[in-house]
């Protein structure tokens, strides 16, 4: 492993016990010159209670679907300057719904950012509610029946933008996501990491079980680990399950969330054939984008 | 240089003198020829500055936002809609205290759809803590522009300067334009309070306490009464350096011995101004108080007009109540006479004021009246 | 002494142009003047009233112009669509791309012929805006040679020389014309 | 500085939620027999209050460990424990 | 039936009660809970409405115009940065003149971020020509949400009810719930002036002559002021069917002889009561005009009020100048005491009117305070 | 040819000559029971100057961003009610540009409704400025030197948002298009149409070549035709164009606009890489939805 | 109808901009000789203001026919020829 | 008369609800109530403050409650964090999840061992809140019937069943207790 010793995000912050943004976060820490761009969102409370705050970095707390522009500008005025900087912008999915505009608009513009969405499949901070990203049949406060929707693929329309480097990550697998980090402040221009958050009070699972969680999205396929920086290539994490065999049975990973309480075997096979599809989409891109 | 510009070319050239570093903005008529302006100067590398093109208002002020929080001196401009899709941003920077100058060409809010002037739009702004300010020419507005940089920086609040729709953003007028090591001499460098810079580990905005929201409201609150000062300042060094002084918040006409005064802001100033002239020369004592600053209020200037009749033309009406301005005057001295005219572009000249000042005078206005009156009814 | 100026044009004619370069000829003479563009959305062949204030003092009003001392008309077609007459103020003087006048005290001009002439023309039209301002500084009482400087720094190279060539052209030509006379 | 400043700008600080320590029910517990020393623990703890000295000793920082139990799944070793707090 | 709810979930209530046909709203603290619930109600056929999910306040609006002018009745909630994020909505709607009814839970707006209430955001909406109400308590919150389909539906505005952040929002109370049956002999079916539906080839909104912009808005003009009639027919009614009536636009309380009166709005009026009692107890003639419709604002009510002591106690402060409310009611009686407290959620007890109250009638309150001094300065 | 011989857009509108947007308007013609919703945009003006309107069906104009959520309620509304209505949003690609959240928010739910976006690459009704879509080095008044970023891509975007129905259409090709409106009318759910719309002012040629221009877009391979329905189809003006050699030289396309004016022969190397890449990805869209 | 709501509706009609035939400097003639009735004028004018009668007669309407040219440009018979508007 | 309930309790342990469940039972006792949540974002872990009001006459304040009359601790380790005489009314009542009391007038329950007893444990912890609302309805003179209805009406089943089961040990167990006398 070489993972940072340190975290950006100090200890005893307002961060619930077991919180994937925390976990994130600390992988950030591997950048230099950071700047944290925070539109509104769990990481907002995170961020501390004033006068105290919890990171070790310059962070600005920004309205919620301004974080990209508000980068944009920063890394404006840096350049204009010379200074050097990482801006980085963190944002829930939620952020991502509201601000996608923004986001779209930014990459269009190739602005010189990162930008990570910390996705914990719905609106955490406000109380669970579904969001873009939710996934089909969750129930959150504002779907107590089960999401009708399929989750948004953030990571393959962003990969439609062409910008140079996107990539899906999770907290389950640090040492990826910072490998991936790193890559990332080896490229100017717009970065776009989709970052899978399993949240412990949001999907109801106890706060032990976060990487486990992560990693059975991984080990079950319904979350795959990809990178594209002008090569598409399915992580390593992420490639033995190119095999399907070789898969966690999917019930595994959805059993352990008391969001899918209750669903039937039905709706599994639906999510099955949600997941082939999604390994049919990335397997093809890997094939275009050799 | 003597030369002839539109409203908007003017803003644009003063933002290029102000040596702007950040320029972000989205196209809205009859903003936009600001912006391309700017776009030109840079893609001609007349100005060294970063254009961003964003993709709305509510980005093109973040952009801003960010660009002046990391101490950059930065620009934009909208109107109307554009005012209204960015208004979440405009609370924002104010309550950040962020120094930095947007121009806002007022139009009328929709629907109908209407591209036209009226100050709806622009008093929007007038709880925020920006300081508002309303040009009555192209010269005004050029030279709004670079002083609202130096009080804005002075006092940590963002500056707005009005400008009428087409009556002064694209009407071509004649404009002294400093050349800029006189405007260097003038503006200082960049100067705020607090920065965003890689390294300096602060936090900006986090949730705390309700009473430092409160406290922070009121440090506002007092920043923009200090702005009062500043603006006097600004308005008489600027006066010395460059030959035009306006008077600070208010400018007055023909004051002396007025027992009519009119109270009103904007490009209408003019053909009041000149209608006032004719029923001066008529014998009728009358006069003009033009609010050059709605924000701060001038209330200590308005309070000077007690015991004269007072007439207030609106071009702003709230709705359920009265006019805006006509409000606002009314808090300070009273019944006030409050016309509303002008909505939605509606074209107001020399005569129509001519003939409604004679009707004010004869006392044959109501307290609040639509002007003209045969047309709402 | 404030004379005011309305300028009836198609879309796409330049008559906001006319007036802006008449504006700063008259600048250029130590004048004040002010050009206002017709206020809204124009759309290439749709009618388009420009304005243009001269005057000795400070021009303070913005209001447009309901009835002209001066009124331009670019193309004779705009005769069809509107009354004239509800744009001149009583005794002002018209100035018209065409062969007749049309009141007491109008000004002719073979505008587009003189564009056409010079292959000033652009999607089918004739470029007419500088051959009128030409026109038109002869009742505005604006030398030509502040016109020409005007249109120099509006346009540059070839295309200035060009203008400045259609606007002395106009200049010349123009004449009184009676309505219904021939110019 | 101006106090509205103080009042915008917060520092960087441990404990901006105060004793986090306290919010536990569980307490993870390092057994040093059992560790190989692998750090997984240290690198998943969302709080980062796993230190190692002398690449050696697990050292948790209870003033802020919330309980969260994450050290003790990940543990190849089973070498963490969640014991309950006393009250 | 008698029950206890919180403000959000009595709104929530009212809006099924009311037979809402589509629903579409955006979370966030404190409003969440109301969508949350209507959410629920929809899922499990307790109310048939179809309830849209949006991105964004923007839309959330947006949705619910759309639903709205095409004649379905129609609800949203929100909260501050939401507000003020679809804040070119808010404009768009109350000028297309589309009736509809929207929650605003009152919340600062930042930074710093701040979730608690004061009224700043609300009033933003005071020139827009949208009716604004603003409840004391649950009950009242409940109560003007039905009222508010049938008064909207009347004079051709959209609806806004305001109610406070946590205070109101999240505070758990008596609340009289009628049953379906009543409300709908109360409220009858919807209605408006005109519909957007497919084979009517009408269009909304076109570009036209400046002058019929004008022409629709003193025509809004006209019918916000129409609304205090209705209001008032409103309140009598549904005190008659409910038992529960209120006064209209202002709700006088102890006003009888009173030669101090204080004039507020919101949940804290409870405790400003509470306080008066005690000092009406020791025989201090007070009493309190409690503002229950801030648009249409109620100038003759205030207007009663001319000759007495009038203190205004406000929640929002207009920046460069004085309080929001304060400046209105002065613009009516002249000078007034204005307090501004509990800004940005500061906690004002019954302690704190007791204490502020005296001040005020011993004459030691400056013209315009922040409460309490102690704290700025 | 089975082309409407009506149009819903009546004769002597303010549509400049030649205007793009008319031809696709006509086009619309062929749907039912038609709701059209125009947020700001050239569309303003062409539907009239009050108290005339130019347009056969009703038409609500709305915010800039507002569109698809305004749609979306109409639609809800008209479900509630059991009204029969095709509501459409007819919005320019500046619309899309601020209203792209909106427009990917209905995206996921799955509204029920058309959206056509008639893209003449810049914000034209405010006097041709940059836009996402607006084509790499392309001179706007907010690029006076060319557009320095790509043209977005809408319709590839769209199409990574699982909706049941995307396609590109010209108004070169009216027949194609009104062959997806068609298809588009039996379908239920989010349908997405991105229009290629020559501008005559915008793109600086004459008013007679918008259909000339819009095809050479298409032969030249710049602007490829495809329909996503469940299945992806390259649609068959673009067929013969797959054979690169059959293709007009792109040349041919660049050379007959204003805009482009002092390209150069790298720049033009350039797009035809762009253009190539273009053909790649949709090429293998066509494989993998087969 | 209130006088409010005819001032916010408008309705359809032609001529919305007014005789657009005047903006024309060229005007577009038909040539019945060359044309083989394929329609292409028709489907392709913007303005739509071709229509064809009895099947064979192509007819323009010049009230607002706006001379774009389009309709010459794509018919394949060169039936419709640009032709220089009088003043 | 006016009763002012402030509970304490770590987020997560159900703190408002407690006084949710207060409160439906006093309002069907026929009083007036209100229930007020920590004004503010509760995390996971966090102390929370919930508010309780209970008066015969109709309720009209709003502002949260600084001292108590009636001061409810849902975990012992709270009294390490907080100096319990901030909030309550000099003669107050205090209610404790705890062995030991802290005040003159103290009620004690062991509200955790009762929730364990039944099971009622969520995420490690034990679910304090209705145990709690049965030994506060205690000093607040609440009936348990009461109490049990409300907690009927909040929860449903099983889940119903047993905390209405807790609430009512509760009841019955709590007892005055000294500072630093055993239950
Ligand atoms: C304009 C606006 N609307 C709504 C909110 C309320 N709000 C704050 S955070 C949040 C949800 C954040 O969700 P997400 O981005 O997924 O972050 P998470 O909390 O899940 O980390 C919402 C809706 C806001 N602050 N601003
Ligand atoms: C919030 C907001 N910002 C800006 C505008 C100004 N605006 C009106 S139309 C337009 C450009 C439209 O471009 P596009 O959508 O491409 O349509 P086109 O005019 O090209 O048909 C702009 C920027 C507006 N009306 N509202
Ligand atoms: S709700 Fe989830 S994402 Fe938010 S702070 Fe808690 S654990 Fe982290
Ligand atoms: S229990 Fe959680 S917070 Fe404590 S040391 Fe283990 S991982 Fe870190
Ligand atoms: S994870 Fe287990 S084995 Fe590895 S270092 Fe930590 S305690 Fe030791
Ligand atoms: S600018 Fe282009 S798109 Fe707009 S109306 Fe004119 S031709 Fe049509
Ligand atoms: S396009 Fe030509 S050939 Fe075809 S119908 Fe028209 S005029 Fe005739
Ligand atoms: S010139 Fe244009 S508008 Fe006229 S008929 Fe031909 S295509 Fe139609
Ligand atoms: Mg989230
Ligand atoms: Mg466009």
């Amino acid at each position: 492993m070489s993972l940072p010793m340190e975290s950006i995000l100090l200890p005893g912050n307002p961060a619930c016990q077991g919180c994937p943004h925390a976990l994130g976060l600390r992988a950030l820490s591997v950048l230099e010159n950071v700047v944290l761009v925070v539109p509104a969102g769990c990481t907002t409370i995170i961020s501390g209670v004033h006068p105290k705050a919890s990171f070790s970095v310059p962070v600005l707390h920004v309205p919620f679907a301004s974080a990209v522009a508000v980068a944009s500008g920063l890394a404006a005025a840096y350049k204009q300057e010379g200074v050097e900087a990482n801006v980085v912008v963190w944002m829930g999915d939620g952020a991502a719904d509201i601000g996608f505009a923004t986001i779209s608009g930014a990459a269009v513009r190739n602005e010189d950012i990162i930008v990570v969405v910390s996705d914990n499949e719905a609106y955490m901070n406000t109380g669970i509610q579904s969001s873009g990203t939710t996934f089909w049949k969750a129930k959150t406060t504002t779907s107590p029946g089960g999401k009708s929707e399929e989750k948004k693929d953030l990571a393959g329309i962003m990969l439609m933008h062409r910008i140079p480097y996107v990539a899906t990550a999770s907290v389950g697998y640090l040492q990826d996501f910072v490998n991936k980090l790193r890559r990332v402040s080896e490229i100017r221009g717009f970065r776009f990491i989709h970052l899978h958050s399993p949240c412990p009070p949001g999907w109801r699972f106890d706060s032990s079980k976060t990487v486990e969680i992560a990693r059975l999205a991984v080990k079950s396929g319904a979350w795959i680990l990809w990178e594209y920086d002008g090569r598409f290539r399915i992580s390593s994490p992420s490639k033995p399950y190119k095999d399907e065999t070789k898969r966690v049975p999917l019930e595994e990973y959805i059993k352990t969330q008391g969001r899918f309480r209750g669903l039937s075997g039905e709706d599994i096979e639906e999510i099955k054939k949600k997941v082939e599809e999604q390994w049919k989409f990335v397997l093809t891109m890997e094939k275009t984008f050799k | 240089m003597r030369t002839l510009l539109t409203g908007n070319y003017a803003v644009a050239e003063a933002v290029k003198l102000s040596r702007a570093k950040v320029i972000a903005a989205y196209p809205i008529t009859p903003q936009t020829t600001i912006v391309e302006k700017l776009a030109e100067m840079v893609e001609k590398g007349e100005l060294d500055a970063e254009f961003i093109r964003v993709e709305s208002e509510h980005s093109a002020l973040a952009a801003v936002y960010g660009a002046a929080i990391a101490g950059r001196r930065a620009f934009t401009a909208t109107s109307s809609h554009g005012l209204l899709y960015m208004y979440e941003m405009v609370w924002w920077v104010a309550n950040a205290r962020v120094p930095l100058v947007m121009a806002m060409v007022t139009r009328t809010i929709g629907p109908p759809w209407n591209i036209h002037t009226d100050h709806t739009d622009l008093l929007t702004m007038r709880d925020s803590g920006w300081i508002i300010s309303m040009a009555e020419n192209v010269q005004e507005a050029f030279d709004l522009t670079i002083q609202g940089f130096r009080i804005s920086e002075e006092v940590d609040l963002p500056f707005t300067v009005g400008l009428d729709a087409f009556q002064l953003s694209h009407t071509a007028e004649v404009v002294e334009v400093p050349d800029q090591q006189e405007v260097d001499e003038w503006l200082p460098e960049r100067r705020q309070s607090y920065k965003v810079l890689p390294g300096n580990a602060v936090t900006i905005g986090n949730i705390g306490p309700n009473e430092y929201t409160a406290k922070l409201r009121y440090a506002m609150a007092k920043a923009i009464e200090d702005s009062r000062k500043v603006i006097e300042k600004a308005d008489n060094s600027f006066g010395e350096k460059f030959g035009r002084k306006y008077g600070g918040l208010v400018e007055e006409y023909r004051l002396e011995g007025a027992e009519y005064v009119v109270v009103m802001a904007g490009a209408w100033c003019g053909d009041a101004k000149d209608a006032i002239d004719r029923l001066r020369d008529e014998g009728l004592p009358i006069g003009m108080m033009k609010i050059r600053y709605f924000r701060p209020f001038p209330k200590e200037e308005i309070k000077r007009l007690e015991g004269k009749e007072v007439l207030v033309v609106d071009r702003a009406f709230s709705m359920g109540y009265m006019g805006i301005f006509g409000m606002e005057v009314s808090s300070v001295i009273g019944d006030v006479t409050n016309v509303i005219a002008g909505i939605g572009g509606v074209d107001v000249g020399v005569e129509d004021f001519e003939a409604m000042f004679r009707k004010f005078a004869s006392r044959k206005l109501q307290r609040l009246e639509w002007w003209p009156r045969e047309v709402f009814s | 002494m404030l004379t005011e100026v309305m300028i009836l044009s198609f879309g796409g004619q330049g008559g906001v142009t006319a007036a802006r370069i008449l504006a700063l000829a008259a600048v250029n003479e130590g004048m004040f003047a002010q050009a206002i563009p017709q206020f809204g959305a124009e759309r290439r062949g749709s009618l388009v009233r420009s304005y243009l204030r001269l005057s000795d003092q400070p021009i303070r009003r913005h209001s447009s112009i309901k009835k002209a001392d001066v009124l331009a008309i670019f193309a004779e077609k705009i005769l069809k669509i509107v009354e004239v007459r509800e744009f001149l103020r009583d005794g002002g003087i018209t100035v018209l791309n065409a062969k007749h006048g049309i009141a007491e005290k109008s000004y002719c001009v073979d505008a587009a012929g003189i564009a056409l002439s010079l292959n000033l023309v652009a999607a089918g039209w004739p470029i007419v805006n500088t051959a009128m301002a030409g026109a038109m500084a002869k009742p505005l009482e604006i030398s030509i040679e502040s016109v020409i400087n005007a249109i120099n720094s509006t346009f540059s190279g070839e295309l200035a020389r060009i203008n400045a060539r259609a606007a002395e052209i106009a200049y010349r030509e123009v004449k009184k014309c009676q309505a219904g006379s021939s110019t | 500085m101006s106090s509205w400043l103080e009042h915008l700008i917060a520092k960087s600080s441990e404990g901006s939620a105060g004793k986090t320590g306290l919010w536990r029910t569980f307490k993870p517990v390092h057994n040093v027999e059992k560790c190989n020393r692998c750090l997984l623990c240290l690198y998943y703890c969302p709080e980062n209050v796993i230190k190692v000295y002398h690449h050696r000793f697990i050292i948790i920082n209870y003033e802020y460990c919330k309980g969260c139990g994450i050290c003790a799944e990940i543990c190849p070793q089973d070498a963490i424990e969640m014991v309950e707090e006393e009250e």
